[in-house]
C-alpha cells in the first residue's frame, strides 16, 4: 500500500484496541446510503517508475523552445543553489509557522525576506507573501480602499499601463464588494500614459491610483509625477513594480515627494522557475501607518523568555484566524517556498548582481530592438526608456507571424491585440539576462522568415 | 545571526550575475534609483550555510511526527516533487501557445476529472491557490448563481461555530455578512438553531465535514433540505475531505459546491506556510461560473488534444483568480500523487487515517486524557480537551504543545476549534506508522506525569529548541519587521 | 571572484597582519624562475548560467537512446527519495568520518550498510565500498592471496564467465605484485563453466577460485559445486555478484558446503544511476576470520563515555594511514556518497521490494528473449536459465546490426565478440524492470528492420 | 535508532517496486535463496525521515567550517552538481556507443587539456577513482617505464616521512620496498639522506610539494636532479595542489607524473568519504602508459568527433583500473568547476588559499599558539603544536579538536604529518570569508584559557553533539560490524 505504513498485524492490534471489527466500521457513523462505490473513473495507481515515465514524456512535450514572452513571467538564471536550499525537507516540509520555537527556521528567513522586500521598494515594511502579482494587486486595492479614510470612495483608479491580466484577476476579486477599477487611457503612441489622460479624474474621489512601473509593455512611466499627482488629490499610490527591476529604478517609497503608499508585483523574477504560472508569490510593501490594513502573515522579531532574540508571527489580529469575519483578508496558506527561494535568491545576487541582472536584461533588450528596427515589415511602437520588454508591430499578421515562428521553435513574444484593441498586430516581446548574442541572431533569423512565409 | 550581519560591503556570489558591463546603463538617470538596495553582500558558501543552517531549526514532516489537526501533514512523496521539478515543466512559461502546452495540459485535465470522480462533482476548475481562495472563488460562484437568476435579497452566509476563520473572512470577501450557527455538544450543527437562521436572505452555507470538531456531521442530509428548500446552497470546505476520501462524497451529501486543499488531500507539501492549490468543484447548476482557465480535451481526428478554456469559452465565469492559472507546480504535485495512488490508494487514504486517527484517541483515553467526543467516532482527527490538567495542574493545552516539543514531535493544533476550551485537535495521518503514533501517546502520558508533580517543568517548556518560549507582546508592541542596517 | 568571499578591505587587513605587501610575497619561497605564467589554454571563466547552457547542451546530446545495454551497469528505477535525501548537504559535503562524534550520521549509515550488505550476501562482515566492482575484485585477489595460509601461491583461477572487464582491470592492478590471473574456459554453447573445465586444474596449487553468478552473459552457473570443488582444493572462493539478482538468488554464504569465503561486486543496480560509469562503488564482504584481511574502512558499533550507543571506523590497523606500507591496501578515499544512496535505496525496497525488482527483470528477459528467438537471422545462445541478460547470435554482423538499431535510438546490446573471440555475432542484450511490454516490441521491431537493412 | 528497528515485518514503501507477479518465478528453485535477506522493512516516510535526521549529525561544508589539512574542504559548487546530475548525463549507459557519447567525451576531452595546462604536463588520462587510484597508476606507470627499458633492478620507491600514509602503502601494491626519508625541522627534506638513500635500485620517489608540513619544498630542483641523475622518476602527489594552483606547475618543477584529487582542488564534494577523481598526468617519457580509457579528439570534416581511446589505441597502458572509465559524475563536476573559474579563477585558488592560511597561521601565533614551522611562509595550510599544552595542562591536539565541535567548528586533521607532535594541520581554503577564519581562532583562543583554568572541561569534550566520546578500544575489541536481527 503505497505511503500506508500498516501492516496486516497493526491493523489487527489498532482494531482490537478500538474495538472495532473493521476499518469500515469506523465510517459507521456515515449514513449507509452514502457511502461510496468504487472510483471507476480513476485508474489504478501506477508505480513511481511508472508514473515518472508518463510525467517525463508529458514534460518532454513542452520543452524545446526559446522563449520571448514576458507579460508578468520573466525566464531568469535561477543558481542552482536556490531550490537545492528550498527544497531540504525542513523548508519544503514543514507547516505555517504557528509553533515558534520549532520554525525558527522559516520565521527568521522570512523576517530576512521582508527585510530585503523593504530594501527594494524602499517602504516600511512587508508582509510573508500573497498568492500572486495579480492577486496581490487585488489585495491592495482592498487595503487602500480600508487606508484611505480621507476618501469615502468605492472606485480605484488604474493606469492603462498596468496588466491586463492583473485588471482582470482584480475585478473577479475586488468585483464581489462592489469596488470599481476605472481604467486611465494609455497613449498608443508612446505605449505611456499621459499626464493630461489624468485631467478627467482631476478632483473626483477614488482612494488610489495604481501605477506600474515598467508598465505591461516594458515602457517606463514618470512615475514621480504620477505619484505627486494623486497625493494632490487625496489618493493613495500603488505602486506594481517587478522586484528585479528594482535593482536600478526608483524605490517606489521614493516616488514623488512621498512615495508611492503601497508596492506590489510578482515575485516570480527572483528565482522562481517559469513553471506554467506558478507557484509565484505576491509580495506587498507598505508605509509603516498602514500595517495594521496589510493583508496576510507578518513576522516580527523579538526576544525568548531568556532575552535571546527570536522570531514569530505577529499582529495576527488582522488575521482570519484570531479576527474571522473582520480579516484584513481570508488569505491564509501563502506561498512560503517561492518566497524561501526567492530569500536565497536575492542572498546570493546582491544588490550588485541584481543590478548586473537588471542592466543586462535592458540592454539585451535594446540590442533587440535594434536589430528589429532594421527589419523590413517590422516597426517599433512606443517610446524609447523601456525594461526589458518592447513592442513591434508586423505588417502581416502578427499572429500569423508569431505561429510561424513558433513552427521554428521560438516563441516570439506576446500578442497585445487581444488586450490593447487598438495595438493591432502588434507583439509584446522580452528579452533577459538569459538571451546570448546568438539567440538574439535566431529571433532575428525567425521572424524575417515569418514574415516572408506570412506574406509570400 | 542574519544573513545581512554576515555580508562584507563588495563581496558577492560571483557566478551568479553577468558581469557588470563597462557601458553606461541604457536606463536614463531620472528612471535610476539614487542608492542601491540594502540586500545582503555575502559568497555563495555563506548563503548555502546560512540557510542550510536555518532549515535546521524547523520541524517537518520529513523530520518529525507532525500531528496538526485540519493540516494533513503526510508524507509528501518526493516523486511527485521530481515529475513536476522537470526541466520542460519548469521552463513553460504561463501564456506558452498550445502547440507547446500539450503536456501540461493533458495533466491539468486529467486532475480536473479525477477530482469531479472522488467529490462527486460536475465540474472542476484549478484556478484558485490555495483553500481560501478556492473558498473565494465557491462563495463568488453562488453569489454569481443568485444574481443571474436575480435573487439579490441572498445577503448572508452561515458558517457554523466550529468553523475555520477563513469561511468567515471569505464570506466577507465576497460582500457578505456572516452569521454564526451553534454546535451542539456531540459536535453536531444545531439544527433548530439552523432553521431559526435560514430564509430568504439565505445565500448559502459553509460546511466543513467530517468538522474540525473531528467527527462526521450526521445530519448533513437533514442539513442539505433545509438549506436548499430556504434557497440556499451548501459549500463544502474540503480541509478535511481526506478523512472521506473514497469513502463519501460531497456531491452525493448534497453539496453544490467545494474546495479541496491539493496541499493537504493531494500530500503537496506544505512548504513553510505555502504554496498550496485549492480547486473548486461544482454541480451542474454553478458549472458556467467556474474560475478559468480550465483545461479542455478536444479531439483531433482521434488524437485528444488539450486547450485552454478561458471568459470566451465560458462567458459567466467569475474570471481567473491570478494572473495565469494558479499553482501549476503543485498540481502536477497532486496529478503524480493520485496517479501513485490510483482507485484504490484514494480510497485507502480514509480508511487508514481513520483508522489511525480512532486507534490513537483510545490510547489516548486509555493514558487518562479527556476526549472533546468520548461518544463519537473520530474521523482521520480528534479533540483532547486539557481543562482538567488547566484547572488542576494549571498547565494549559499550550503548555503540553510547547513540551511536546522537548520530545521531538510537533504539537497538535492548539486551541482550534474554538468552542472547545484547551483543545487540542491530532491528526494523524494515514502515512504515520503504529509506532510513531504510540511514541506520541507515550510522550504525551509522561506530560501527564510531569503535569501532575512538576507542572513548573511543563509550563516552562521548550527547553531544547533554539529558542524558549518568545515574547509575542513584546513582538506585536515594539514592531521590528525588517533588518535596518546601522 | 566566483567562490572567494575576500573583499578588497579583507584582503588589505589580512596582507597588514601578515605583514606581507601583496599576495604574490606569500609565495616568495618559490623559485622565482618556476613561477608560472598565464594558463593561455584555459578559458575565461563562466557563469553559472552560461556553464549550465553548455554543459546541459552537451548532456542533451547523449540523451534519447532507450538501452538494453547491460555488461555490469544496469538501468533500474531509482526512486526519487534516493538522491534527495543522499545530496543533502549533510551527506554531500562531509569528509571521510574522522571525527566520529561530528560524523554519526555518516557512521551509522554505513553501519547499516554494512548490515545490509552481509544480509544479502550471507556473510558476516562487509567494508564501507570499494570503488568499483572490477577493482573490487581486484583487492579481494589480494586478500586471498593474504589470508589463503594453505597456499603459497601467487596465482588465482577465475571462471571465463566472470565478467573481461572485470579481469582486465584486476590484471592492472594485481599484475604489479605478480600475482597471475588464469582464466577456465567457458562452454560456448552453454554459456557457463562444465564442472570438467576445472580438471586441469585439479591438484594445482591456486590461493583462489573467483565465480561470477550470474555470469557476465547472464547464465547462471551451478555455484554449489564449484565452491565445493575450490574447497576441496584448498582454495577460498571468490563470489562476484549482482547485489540485485541477491534478492532471490542463493547467498554467497551459503554456497555449496561452507560457503564463499568472500563476495564482491558493483554496488551500482542498487539506486546508483548508469552515469557513464560512475561513481558507482564495489562492495566486498567476508567470513568473520578474514577481516583482519579485509581492504577499506569498517565502522563498528561501540557506546560513547555515558555509554550511549555510537560508530566509529575500526580496526584502523590494517588501514594506510596507521600502517602505511603495511596496510592491506591503499584505498583511501572510497564511494561514500554512493554508498548513502544505496542504503537508502535498499531501505526503500525491503526484501519484498528488491525480490520484486529482480523477478520483474528475470520475466521481462525471459519475455524479450522469446520474442526474439522467433525472428527470422536471430538464434538464442546459451543455456536457459539466466537472470536478467541473455545472449543472441545474429545472421548478419552483429556490429553492424547494432549500429543500424541506434540510429533508431536503440542501443541493442554488447557485442560479445571482443572479448569472446570464438562468440562470432553474438549480442548480450539485458533487460530490467524499466522495460515495459511496448519497449520490448520496439526492440523487436528495431531488430528485424536492422537484420534488413544490413542484409538486404 | 537503526532503520532495522523501525520496521515492522511486511511493512514497504510499495511504491517503489513493480508489484509481486502472480506467476511463478523463472528462476529454478535451485538457483533460488531459502531465507529473503534481511533488509529493513519500512514505509517511504520512515525512511525519508530516517535519513533526513541522520544525515543531521553530521558536520559538512555546507553546514560548518571545515578547516581540514590536506583535504581541501571547500564549497561544492551546487551548480557543477546540477550540471552532473542531468538526465542526458544521469542514464548515459558507459558502453554507450560513440554516437551517443559526444557530450560526455567532450568534457572529458576538455578537463583533460585543461589539467595538462595546470599541470605543465603532456598527457592526462582521468580513469583513476581517487587520489591513492591515480598514486597506484603512477607508480605502474614508473615501474612500465623501467621495465620497458629492461631496467629491472630498481626495487624500491622513496617517500619523506612527512608522506602521505597512501603514498608507502601504493609503492607496496605496485610490488616495490619503500624507504622513508626524513624530514629536517624547516620541513625540507634532508637533502643528505635523500643523497645517500639513491642508487640504482631507486624507482622514484613520491613527494607532495607543498608537503603535508604546510610548506613549499624549497629544494625541489636540486631534489629533481638527485633522483633523475641516480635514474629514478619524481611522482607528485597533488592532493595538495590547491596550494600552488596557477602558481607553479609540478611538471615545471620536474616531476614525471602526478596525480589530482579533483575532490580537493576542483572542489568535488566529498560525500563523506567520496567518491573522489585522481586523474594522472605524465611527462612525454610516461605518455605511453597512461590508464586507459582517455577521451580523443578527431577533425571529422571541420566538426570535431570525439572518440574513445583503449588499448588498441595505447598498447603500452597499464590498463584500465575499473570495469568502466571511472568516477565519470565526479569528473563533469570538476570539468563545470574549471569552466565556472576559468583561467583566472584558477590562478586565484591558490593565491586566496594561501593568503587565508598565512593570516590565520599569524592570529593563531599572536593568540599564543606554536607553530611548527615559524620561520617559513604557510602554504594553503599550515601546522600547530600542541606540545606546551599537552606538557603544561595535559590537554591533548585530540582533546582541542574535540572541543571545538562544542564551537560549532570541525577539528582540523590531528596527528598528521606524524612527525610533528601533538599538531593540528589546518588549512582554511579560499572559501570561507574572513569571519570564519576569525571565529575558529577566537573559538581556539577560549579554549586555550579553557586548557589552562579547567583542563578537565577540554578532556572531557565535546558535550553538544550527538555522542560524548566514543570508546574506539572496545570497538576493535568485541567487534560489532553488523546489525542481527534478535
Ligand atoms: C478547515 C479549513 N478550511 C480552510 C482552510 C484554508 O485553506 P488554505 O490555508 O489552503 O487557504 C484551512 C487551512 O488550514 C482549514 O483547516
Ligand atoms: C597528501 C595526500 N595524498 C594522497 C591522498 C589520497 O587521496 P584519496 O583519498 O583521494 O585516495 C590524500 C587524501 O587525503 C592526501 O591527503
Amino acid at each position: 500500500m503505497p505511503f500506508i505504513p500498516h501492516t496486516e498485524a497493526d491493523v489487527a492490534r489498532m482494531l482490537e484496541t478500538i474495538g472495532a471489527a473493521s476499518i469500515d466500521d469506523l465510517f459507521d457513523e456515515i449514513p449507509a446510503h452514502l457511502r461510496c462505490k468504487e472510483l471507476t473513473n480513476v485508474e489504478t495507481g501506477k508505480s513511481e517508475m511508472e508514473m515518472l515515465r508518463l510525467m517525463s514524456e508529458r514534460a518532454e512535450q513542452d520543452a524545446g523552445a526559446m522563449c520571448f514572452i514576458g507579460a508578468g513571467a520573466y525566464e531568469h538564471h535561477v543558481p542552482s543553489a536556490v531550490w537545492d536550499v528550498a527544497t531540504r525537507g525542513e523548508f519544503m516540509t514543514a507547516y505555517t509557522p504557528y509553533q515558534a520555537e520549532a520554525s525558527q527556521g522559516t520565521l527568521q528567513l522570512i523576517y530576512e525576506f521582508q527585510s530585503m522586500m523593504t530594501a527594494l521598494t524602499g517602504l516600511d515594511v512587508s508582509n510573508a507573501s500573497l498568492y500572486d502579482g495579480a492577486s496581490g494587486l487585488a489585495e491592495a486595492i482592498l487595503m487602500a480602499i480600508r487606508a484611505n479614510r480621507k476618501s469615502k470612495s468605492n472606485r480605484v483608479l488604474a493606469l492603462g499601463t498596468v496588466s491586463p491580466l492583473y485588471r482582470k484577476a482584480c475585478k473577479a476579486i475586488v468585483g464581489n464588494q462592489d469596488i470599481e477599477l476605472v481604467e486611465v487611457d494609455v497613449n498608443d503612441a508612446t505605449l505611456t500614459t499621459d499626464l493630461s489622460a489624468l485631467d478627467p479624474y482631476q478632483g473626483e474621489d477614488y482612494a488610489a491610483l495604481v501605477i506600474s512601473q515598467p508598465g505591461f509593455m516594458g515602457t517606463l512611466e514618470d512615475v514621480n509625477a504620477l505619484t505627486d499627482w494623486a497625493h494632490a488629490q487625496g489618493m493613495l499610490v500603488i505602486a506594481v513594480v517587478n522586484p528585479t527591476s528594482l535593482a536600478i529604478l526608483e524605490a517606489p517609497g521614493l516616488w514623488g515627494a512621498r512615495g508611492a503608499d503601497i508596492a506590489v508585483g510578482d515575485g516570480q523574477p527572483l528565482g522562481i522557475p517559469l513553471s506554467s504560472g506558478g507557484p509565484y508569490y505576491g509580495f506587498i510593501c507598505c508605509k509603516k501607518a498602514l500595517v495594521r490594513q496589510m493583508p496576510g502573515r507578518i513576522i516580527g522579531r523579538t526576544v525568548d523568555l531568556e532575552g535571546k532574540p527570536g522570531y514569530t508571527l505577529t499582529l495576527q489580529a488582522r488575521e482570519q484566524h484570531i479576527r474571522r469575519a473582520k480579516a484584513t483578508s481570508n488569505i491564509c496558506t501563502n506561498q512560503g517556498l517561492a518566497v524561501t527561494a526567492s530569500t536565497i535568491y536575492m542572498s546570493l545576487l546582491g544588490p550588485q548582481g541584481l543590478a548586473n541582472v537588471a542592466e543586462a536584461c535592458a540592454a539585451n533588450a535594446r540590442a533587440l530592438q535594434q536589430q528589429l528596427a532594421a527589419l523590413d515589415g517590422v516597426k517599433l511602437v512606443g517610446c524609447g526608456d523601456i525594461f526589458h520588454e518592447f513592442v513591434i508591430e508586423t505588417r502581416p499578421s502578427a499572429a500569423l507571424v508569431l505561429e510561424h515562428m513558433e513552427k521554428q521553435g521560438i516563441l516570439g513574444g506576446w500578442l497585445l491585440e487581444k488586450d490593447y484593441p487598438t495595438l493591432k498586430n502588434t507583439i509584446l516581446v522580452c528579452v533577459t539576462e538569459t538571451k546570448m548574442a546568438q539567440d538574439l541572431s535566431l529571433y532575428v533569423q525567425a521572424l524575417k522568415t515569418s514574415i516572408a512565409e506570412v506574406e509570400g | 545571526m542574519l544573513i545581512f550581519e554576515r555580508g562584507h560591503p563588495g563581496r558577492a556570489a560571483a557566478a551568479q550575475s553577468p558581469k557588470a558591463s563597462a557601458a553606461e546603463s541604457v536606463i536614463p538617470e531620472k528612471f535610476r534609483r539614487k542608492q542601491a538596495p540594502g540586500l545582503p553582500e555575502v559568497s555563495e558558501l555563506q548563503v548555502v550555510r546560512h540557510y542550510s543552517n536555518l532549515s535546521r531549526k524547523n520541524f517537518s514532516i520529513d523530520t518529525q511526527f507532525y500531528p496538526l489537526g485540519s493540516c494533513t501533514m503526510k508524507y509528501n512523496p518526493r516523486g511527485a516533487h521530481r515529475a513536476a521539478f522537470q526541466p520542460g515543466f519548469l521552463s513553460r512559461h504561463p501564456l506558452a501557445p498550445e502547440s507547446f502546452s500539450q503536456g501540461y495540459l493533458s495533466c491539468v485535465y486529467d486532475l480536473q476529472e479525477i477530482l469531479k470522480e472522488v467529490t462527486g462533482m460536475a465540474g472542476v476548475s484549478l484556478a484558485p491557490m490555495a483553500g481560501a481562495q478556492g473558498e473565494f472563488a465557491g462563495v463568488a460562484m453562488i453569489k454569481a448563481y443568485h444574481e443571474k437568476r436575480g435573487d439579490h435579497g441572498r445577503r448572508e452566509i452561515l458558517v457554523p461555530e466550529a468553523a475555520h476563520g477563513t469561511n468567515p473572512a471569505t464570506a466577507v470577501m465576497c460582500g457578505y455578512s456572516v452569521k454564526e450557527i451553534p454546535v451542539n455538544d456531540e459536535g453536531d450543527v444545531d439544527i433548530d438553531a439552523l432553521r431559526a437562521a435560514v430564509g430568504p436572505h439565505t445565500a448559502g452555507i459553509m460546511m466543513t465535514n467530517p468538522s474540525t470538531c473531528g467527527v462526521f456531521e450526521r445530519q448533513i442530509e437533514e442539513i442539505a433540505k433545509i438549506v436548499h428548500t430556504a434557497g440556499g446552497l451548501l459549500y463544502y470546505d474540503g480541509a478535511n475531505l481526506n478523512a472521506i476520501l473514497g469513502k463519501v462524497r460531497p456531491g452525493d451529501m448534497g453539496f453544490d459546491v467545494l474546495h479541496m486543499n491539493l496541499h493537504k488531500t493531494f500530500a503537496t507539501p506544505h512548504g513553510g506556510g505555502g504554496p498550496g492549490s485549492g480547486p473548486v468543484a461544482v454541480g451542474k447548476r454553478l458549472l458556467p461560473y467556474l474560475p478559468t482557465p480550465i483545461a479542455g480535451k478536444e479531439d483531433a481526428g482521434g488524437e485528444a488534444s488539450f486547450c485552454w478554456l478561458d471568459e470566451e469559452a465560458l462567458p459567466e465565469t467569475i474570471g481567473p483568480m491570478s494572473a495565469f492559472m494558479g499553482n501549476a507546480g503543485i498540481i502536477l504535485r497532486a496529478y503524480a500523487y493520485a496517479l501513485l495512488l490510483g482507485r484504490d490508494g484514494l480510497k485507502r487514504v480514509g480508511e487508514y487515517s481513520t483508522l489511525s486517527s480512532n486507534y490513537m484517541a483510545k490510547l489516548m483515553q486509555n493514558a487518562g486524557f479527556k476526549l472533546a467526543y468520548p461518544k463519537r467516532r473520530a474521523t482521520h482527527e480528534f479533540i483532547v480537551t486539557m481543562s482538567p490538567q488547566a484547572k488542576n495542574n494549571h498547565v494549559t493545552a499550550m503548555d503540553f504543545a510547547k513540551r511536546l516539543l522537548d520530545y521531538g514531535y510537533h504539537a497538535p493544533t492548539t486551541y482550534f476549534p474554538l468552542l472547545v476550551p484547551e483543545c487540542l485537535l491530532i491528526e494523524p495521518t494515514e502515512t504515520e506508522s503504529i509506532d510513531e503514533l504510540e511514541g506520541f501517546v507515550k510522550a504525551m502520558t509522561q506530560i501527564l506525569e510531569e503535569a501532575r508533580n512538576t507542572p513548573e517543568l511543563v509550563q516552562g517548556a521548550p527547553y531544547t529548541l533554539p529558542v524558549r518560549r518568545l515574547d509575542d507582546v513584546k513582538a506585536a508592541r515594539e514592531l521590528d519587521l525588517a533588518y535596518r542596517r546601522t
